[in-house]
């Protein structure tokens, strides 16, 4: 069968998503799709050196850089989650409510209270990057900022034992929830949107690439019947959906 | 400790049930890990010994080479493999990665240091006298190295399941080429750094036993042989 | 040259461990058919010598030559080990039963399985320890390996029988048994050996020509008889004196 | 193949120039990988010593035990001790988790088998003459014990440099019990798989040759040791 | 009683190799200055008898007492073996230099370090090998190793000393002179000796009690002359009858 390789992050994978949808793929277009779940560096990284044919990434600033060298084509917009910032329930620095995530940041670095950084170039690590940067303050170096460079479920367990702040995605949160003692401190910010893009590697670039499966793969991702079933995902597990559709959308109308 | 208990029952609802995806995991890492071992048995035995015959100086040089190879990180093992067999490197063509061709390359590297070194070691440690008597008889030289081996046993044993034990229990080479793909490349110890990663801790632990239970009964059949005197 | 082609000949050999000589002989050779004895203090470079004859130690300085050919270019060294057999001046027994330590010669020679039994019987026969076939290689007396280690190499039949200080272990009556047996194994094979001992007793029936050693050098070679007379008579008298004290006594008692 | 020229280059130019934090790793590397192999040396080569002069029947048991052991996957070893060091779990009071006490502890966990495993086979290996020897001159039962060790220095000093180099290498628990916090306890595996998982293979590979640099000095030594006759 | 209270005594000892017995002693003593001599064919149980006697190897049934105490109850084997020093059948030396392996009984006991060169070195001169003092214990030659090992035992000057063919590999002379010399050493020190040959030549200079055994059993035991009568004609005139044909023979030349 033909094969297509998809890079993609690990929380995605995580959340078990593309197990439902990639069958369906393969039945409709009889593509074998090998997931390649890896830091979302080490996907993008891929894609640039031809060694995946799409890419499903949630760092927008980064991709955009692929596009603007035409590694990759065909970048839209598939779904989007949000980023929570979570915290014990002591909360020492006081952003419990906080509706800006950026001054919840501004308050804990003030206070010196432990906050924990997955600092490994992930998705969720460069939107934290985005905040900081906002503030025009550099965290790293300072006692109580620790960087921590490993995935998101790590990186909570961490944040438990030091009864920590930290960005997480909602949905990691969600599955260790059970046997954390963290709870959520601050959502609902739109920069807190953690958002979804597909794209094709440019088959142009490397001979290698698979052009009309990665176009493909593209078309599904954004069609109705997906989109419709992205939208149901985890209602049944958690009671509430794990991931917003949003083909069709602009990065401006979702505020991000 | 809640953990452990929630892990315990999984692994046995998982074995008693005898769930299909886990019985196919298990399946792949038992043909994964033991064809590398016999690959890695098949060369690394006969050239530990042929080099614990070896009297020449270089050896010393040779042997702190292979001892370091017992110390490959095999992360880094796989991130070389990749850089041979990715689409765009020089063996791309043979589209072996995220197969698990791949794999068996991967954990072959990194047991054969470890079968050789051990080797090496524990022939090293015969008298050398066996090594004289039966040449004296008229051994020719691959006679002599069958003989060695056997004489050996209990270290050459040794030496190979301590083989099988680093790459059946191995995550980051197997996650590099491999690829952890469900149903083609996922073996036990890719999926339980998933389900750990998943934040799944008592899936986790489950798996682990399953796999902590092949190894036991691998090893403890290799032990039997090694320890039949 | 061809009528006598010597067996092994040994060319300015010298062999050095560390920074001592061993092993110094200019020239010595063995003829087909000769049976030497090899006599000589602890250290004086006898089992070197076996060993090197047995193409086993290659000497840093001089040639071996096999049935005149240089050992390492004309004739391989396992080529020409497969003519000789040597027993070694301790045994080292496989961790095998004791059958398959003295099939082992034969099985490297890929004689056919139905022989092997036939002459590995007759040989663990021959040495008194048929009934110890099945036993353990490790778990036998001094004596009987020394035994198992004998039957190994004389299972081979070879031309030329390496023996080093073969008899060290055995019991009295076995040594007397097996003495005997040998010298009728040699004048009827006319097999060619060389045996390396400290018991001058065993040298008439087993030996033509001895050769005294001394500090890795060759001090004499020749007819048993003149070689012995000066060396022996002390070291004789006294041994023979103590058997006839004994013999005395007990007459006497 | 140009990341691997890439990663040579940069591997250079992090030593020479002397880059603090990559000395800084690279030392808790040897800190922490060299207490877990002293204290499972000390631990293991006697037990594994004792193991093999132990005639009961129980003993074909716990080889096989012993030798799973060298089978167990570092992340399933960072699982289980992780349960015990989380603030929770019942020696959380000791407060060590994500320190590099707790990443000593869990790498001696995986270095234990494999010494213990080793010496097992290398001392069982020797004569049986010698510890009758021994005795019968007088020996107690450590004087042998300590006598035995030494004559079977050469699988000894192997069974050292392979739990030396199996934990050096391992990545999994280290990153489960240490976390890989940056200044605390990042080593160079942790820091070679985040590089990865970054996309910087460059850096990766740079990471990985000083690894293997360090492996080679600590293990050459031990080989000269060994060799030494 | 407390007048000659035995160094050693086995009672009931029987020793199962597999489903075999390799020794059976009902009862067996041995006094304080006695010097016995244990010989019998191969595989008769000498070896075992004296490991046995040496606390190294623990019978599965019956009881060994070390100066009248139980062995394993009231005394324990270490205890026991500290006052024995025993030179195996095989010499097995260490891998070290062969100073150090002629002091590793003395370290064990923690003599001091002075102490322990003196002894040493008096040690390896009186066998000879003063001047392998430096060299390593695997690179010996077959005699070399023998006297090592015998150095080894001598040196800890044990009230008893088992000595297992502890002169199967040496030279004439050397071994001549060393009968001599361990005959004076018996003499003077009054140390009990059990030893095992097959070379009955040396049993009038080391043994005033002779034990035989033979499948596991010993079949006579008493003063030399008694025991060897019967045993020894045989053999021993077969020995010095080749010992008179040598001499008459070189006489002739
Ligand atoms: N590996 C070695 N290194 C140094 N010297 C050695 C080595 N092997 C043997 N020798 C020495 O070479 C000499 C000759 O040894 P060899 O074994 O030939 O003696 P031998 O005549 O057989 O003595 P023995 O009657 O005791 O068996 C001895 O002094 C011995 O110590
Ligand atoms: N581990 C063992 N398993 C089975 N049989 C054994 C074992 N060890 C020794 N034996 C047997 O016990 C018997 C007595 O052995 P022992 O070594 O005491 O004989 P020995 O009288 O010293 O003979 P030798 O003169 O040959 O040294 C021998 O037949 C031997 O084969
Ligand atoms: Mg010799
Ligand atoms: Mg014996």
């Amino acid at each position: 069968p033909m094969e297509l390789i998809l890079a993609t992050t690990t929380s995605t994978r995580d959340t078990g998503l593309l197990d439902v949808l990639l069958p369906m793929f393969q039945e409709k277009t009889g593509y074998n799709v090998k997931t390649i779940a890896v830091g979302t560096g080490a996907a993008l990284a891929l894609g640039e050196k031809g060694e995946a044919d799409v890419l499903l990434c949630h760092a927008p600033a980064s991709e955009m850089k692929l596009v603007e060298s035409g590694d990759v084509i065909n970048r839209q917009l598939v779904m989007h989650n949000d980023f929570v910032i979570v915290g014990s329930p002591e909360d020492p620095a006081g952003v419990k409510g906080f509706k800006s995530a950026t001054d919840a940041l501004k308050k804990i670095a003030d206070s010196e209270a432990v906050f924990v950084s997955r600092a490994d170039d992930s998705g969720t690590h460069k939107k934290e990057k985005e905040v900081w940067n906002k503030l025009q303050f550099q965290p790293s170096g300072n006692a109580w900022y620790l960087e921590a460079g490993t995935g998101m479920a790590n990186t909570l367990n961490i944040a438990n034992e030091k009864l920590a702040y930290c960005l997480t995605d909602r949905g990691t949160y969600l599955s260790m929830k059970d046997r954390l003692d963290l709870v959520v401190l601050v959502e609902g910010d739109a920069i807190l949107l953690n958002i979804y893009h597909v794209m094709q590697v440019n088959p142009e670039k490397h001979k290698v690439v698979e052009g009309p499966g990665g176009e493909a793969f593209v078309e599904f991702m954004v069609s109705e019947e997906v989109q419709a079933i992205i939208s149901e995902f985890g209602i049944d597990k958690y009671g509430s959906p794990l991931f917003f559709p949003d083909a069709g959308k602009s990065m401006e109308e979702l505020g991000g | 400790m809640d953990l452990i208990a929630e892990g315990i029952t999984e692994a046995f609802r998982l074995l008693l049930k005898g769930d299909r995806e886990v019985l196919r995991i298990a399946f792949l890492t038992l043909r994964v890990s033991g064809l590398a071992t016999i690959i890695s048995a098949a060369i690394g035995v006969p050239l530990g010994t042929a080099l614990s015959l070896w009297s020449h100086r270089g050896r010393r040089r040779i042997a702190g080479f292979v001892n370091t190879g017992m110390g490959l990180p095999p992360v880094v093992v796989g991130l070389w493999v990749s850089i041979f067999l990715w689409r765009t490197g020089p063996l791309g063509f043979l589209r072996l990665m995220y197969t698990p061709t791949a794999m068996v390359i991967a954990q072959t590297v990194i047991a054969l240091p470890i079968v050789t070194g051990f080797t090496m070691a524990g022939v090293g440690q015969l008298d050398p006298g066996i090594r004289l008597q039966m040449l004296s008889l008229g051994a020719s030289s691959w006679q002599l190295l069958r003989i060695l081996i056997r004489e050996a046993r209990l270290s050459v044993l040794a030496a190979v399941m301590a083989g099988f034990g680093r790459v059946v229990a191995e995550v980051g080479a197997s996650m590099m080429v491999g690829g952890n793909l469900l149903g083609q490349t996922r073996v036990l110890t890719t999926a339980t750094s998933m389900e750990v990663s998943k934040g799944n801790f008592g899936f986790a632990i489950a798996l682990s036993i399953v796999l902590v239970g092949i190894t036991y009964i691998i090893n403890a059949s290799l032990t039997r042989i090694q320890q039949q005197g | 040259m061809t009528a006598r082609q010597a067996i092994i000949e040994l060319k300015g050999v010298k062999l050095k461990r560390g920074s001592r000589i061993t092993l110094d002989v200019p020239d010595f050779e063995i003829c087909p058919g000769e049976n030497v004895a090899v006599i000589g203090a602890n250290g004086a470079g006898k089992s070197t010598l076996l060993q090197v004859i047995a193409c086993l130690l290659h000497p840093g300085e001089g040639q071996v030559f096999a049935g005149g050919r240089h050992v390492g270019k004309e004739i391989s060294a396992i080529e020409a080990r497969r003519r000789m057999a040597m027993v070694l001046q301790r045994p080292y027994l496989l961790d095998a039963t004791v059958f398959d330590n003295v099939a082992i010669g034969l099985r490297m020679r890929h004689v056919p399985k139905k022989e092997v039994q036939v002459r590995v019987d007759e040989a663990l026969a021959l040495f008194g320890i048929g009934h110890l076939a099945k036993r353990h290689g490790r778990s036998l007396s001094g004596g009987e390996s020394q035994r198992v280690s004998l039957a190994r190499a004389m299972v081979l039949r070879p031309e030329l029988l390496l023996l080093d200080e073969p008899m060290s272990s055995l019991d009295v009556p076995t040594r007397m048994a097996l003495l005997a047996e040998l010298e009728r194994i040699i004048k009827r094979t006319r097999v060619t050996t060389v045996f390396v001992t400290h018991d001058v007793t065993e040298i008439p029936f087993l030996a033509d020509r001895t050769v005294i050693m001394a500090g890795g050098k060759i001090i004499a070679d020749g007819p048993v008889r003149d070689v012995l007379r000066q060396d022996l008579r002390g070291a004789l008298s006294q041994l023979a004196g103590a058997a006839n004290w004994l013999l005395q006594e007990s007459g006497e008692g």
